[in-house]
């Protein structure tokens, strides 16, 4: 497998990364999103699919769309996601022969 | 004329410090134990000013204005960036006249470094100093490589940044002695279906292939096989450059172990004559 | 394969839309008058998307993460990001892919440009392309050099950076006609006690040279004399840039005046065979 | 005369850099800036000095401090500074040797 979903970011890709980015880094906004999810995303250009892959910790999803899997990962130790549900999301992903190297 | 006491690789991780206890006591234990012997390397050397190779993990900067390659001229550095880092705050003496030289040195050079007057650093900085145990008060220049963020630079030109930066680092005339900390790699996944495994192969290869000395090797098999070793392999970007800072000398791993519990190879080295012992094996 | 339709060089300046009347009519309707032509110049030449070279002034970028050069990818562009710039709010179309193609290129081509993804333009871009009266949906692909805070790229690089893009841009395969508008300069000051002056020796000496053809002979020059032509000038890099991109197709200005009462020497020219008329004269 | 004060930005010029940025860019601090200055100019870490070179509308010393030109210029726009009152105040600061080329 590539070690990117992406080479250059959709733009889809980038609205996504925009609102992990600034949810993590905005002074108040991680208080707002806990408080109210819908409230706190509205404030973007999503799509409702797009808002709900985040809403929902789509973890999988949010992989698939192409978001940077740094802002991913910060996302889901911040919004503290189990270490092993994010795991499982991801490496239900896996495609015969990526493992080849899984120790 | 500043002399390079020592220039070093070793990894990062924020799991090292946010979920210390997912591996083995023991094995933890090695693990510190060999950022703490690089430290004491390091300091052996009296350094007054470190130049830290690393990159940002989209803390400092996003995608509408990602930098290649962007150089700190901050009087000082904050750290860590990340809320959820388990990680005391610490604020590290920025040298802004090294900063400041290294920049307009790189921009008559033909690099087209950004530059930051103000950034807190991530764990991608603060995790190997703070291993390492080194003096806060160590006076550092961050110099920060995408690696995080397609499209970023070759592995080719990070090893001829790296060149650059040796050759004007030794023509520098306001410090006596300067290290260089690159920090990164090797073979890991973060946020992938891959995520918690590691390719030792490409990551003993890697060594040996540095250990033989041969850079144009090197830099060829990182361009071609990082893919194979996960996105946090891009990080490998700043060995190339401490390669090229390193003008020739031989390179030596100090440890190294596939930790999947950490989800990273963890490999520390060093280029120069003289010796960090090594610690760690690569069927670890 | 793109062909160059058009390389032209405008001055910008947000006076002209602030304090249209602080020059006289007459003077304000034949500047209007040249850029103007130049727009129609430009649509002569049917371009199917248009990079503009231009620069950021302290808008998007600040000094905590200041590029050298910076590559638009974005899928659109609004417009202007100053809440003072007496203008009406547009939305430029980006075109994505362009931006992405040279992006990479430039960093294979050992460019270490900066990217973004979202960009409000300022009216460094805004204003020509306003006053030529351009399809605001032509699209577009920005490329921002710093000519603003000191440390800054290279006159040489900017040229060397101009000669990259003509070639890339005629290598792409995803547009059929190209245009290129460098905007910025020519002398100027910006709150400086020179302010409102305006160098036109320097001017005229610049615009011969380019009308002279010798690449070289103009980076010098430009190099070793704008410190004589303000702050302001230090924009001719995209100038530079324009004339690498046009790989020896001759200069021809087409409009210079001294307008001090907007503190601008505003200059029109082009890169090509085919012509605008010159409007306007050194004496103005 | 050289075309910048600083080829390298001071700590000082830096600061007042940011808050010339921060109140043009940032959707509420123009009014609250507005409002009351000194509270607005405490927010930065600032000396007393530099505050003050900001608050009295000094042109002439945030110059002579370092500040990016255009950051200056556009303060000068954005608190409707008279432009024959903000052009006198550079000038004023203008040597022997600088007006050769004046017209
Ligand atoms: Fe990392
Ligand atoms: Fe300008």
């Amino acid at each position: 497998m590539s070690n990117w979903r992406q080479m250059m970011p959709t733009t889809e890709a980038y609205l996504l990364d925009k609102v992990l980015y600034e949810l993590h880094h905005k002074p108040d906004d991680l208080a707002a999103y806990n408080e109210d999810k819908a409230a706190y995303l509205a404030r973007f250009r999503l799509t409702p699919e797009l808002a709900e892959k985040i809403s929902s910790n789509d973890v999988a999803g949010l992989y698939e769309a192409g978001v940077n899997p740094y802002l991913l990962r910060a996302h889901c130790i911040g919004m503290r996601i189990p270490e092993d549900v994010s795991l499982a999301a991801l490496r239900s992903l896996m495609k015969e022969g990526d493992d080849k190297w899984l120790n | 004329m500043a002399e390079l006491t020592g220039i070093y690789t070793a990894s990062h991780t924020p799991v090292m410090l946010n979920f210390p206890d997912r591996i083995p006591t023991e094995l933890r234990t090695e693990i510190f134990g060999a950022y703490e012997a690089m430290g004491r390397d390091f300091e052996a050397g009296r350094p007054d000013a470190l130049v830290v190779l690393s990159n940002d993990h989209l803390h400092n900067f996003f995608l509408d204005n990602f930098p290649a390659l962007c150089i700190g001229v901050g009087e000082s550095y904050e750290s860590p960036i990340e809320h959820w880092l388990k990680a005391k705050r610490r604020v590290f003496t920025g040298d802004q006249a090294f900063g400041a030289y290294l920049l307009q040195e790189a921009l008559k050079a033909d690099f087209d470094p950004a530059f930051s007057m103000e950034m807190v650093l991530d764990h991608g900085s603060l995790t190997p100093l703070e291993l390492a145990g080194l003096d806060p008060d160590l006076p550092i220049v961050p110099i920060l490589f995408n690696c995080v963020q397609p499209p970023m630079p070759t592995m080719r030109r990070c090893y001829q940044f790296g060149k650059f930066l040796g050759e004007a680092i030794r023509r520098y005339d306001g410090a006596e002695r300067v290290a260089i900390l690159a920090t990164g790699g090797i073979s890991h996944d973060i946020a992938t279906p891959r995520m918690g495994m590691v390719n030792r192969e490409f990551d003993e290869r890697l060594l040996q292939l540095m250990e033989a000395g041969d850079s144009e090797a090197v830099v060829a098999y990182a361009t071609n096989q990082v893919h194979t070793a996960g996105n946090g392999a891009e990080e490998i970007r700043m060995w190339m450059a401490a390669m090229g800072a390193a003008a020739g000398l031989p390179f030596k791993r100090a440890y190294y172990r596939a930790v999947s519990d950490w989800y990273t190879g963890i490999g520390i080295g060093h280029f120069g004559e003289n010796s960090l012992a090594t610690v760690g094996s690569i069927d670890g």
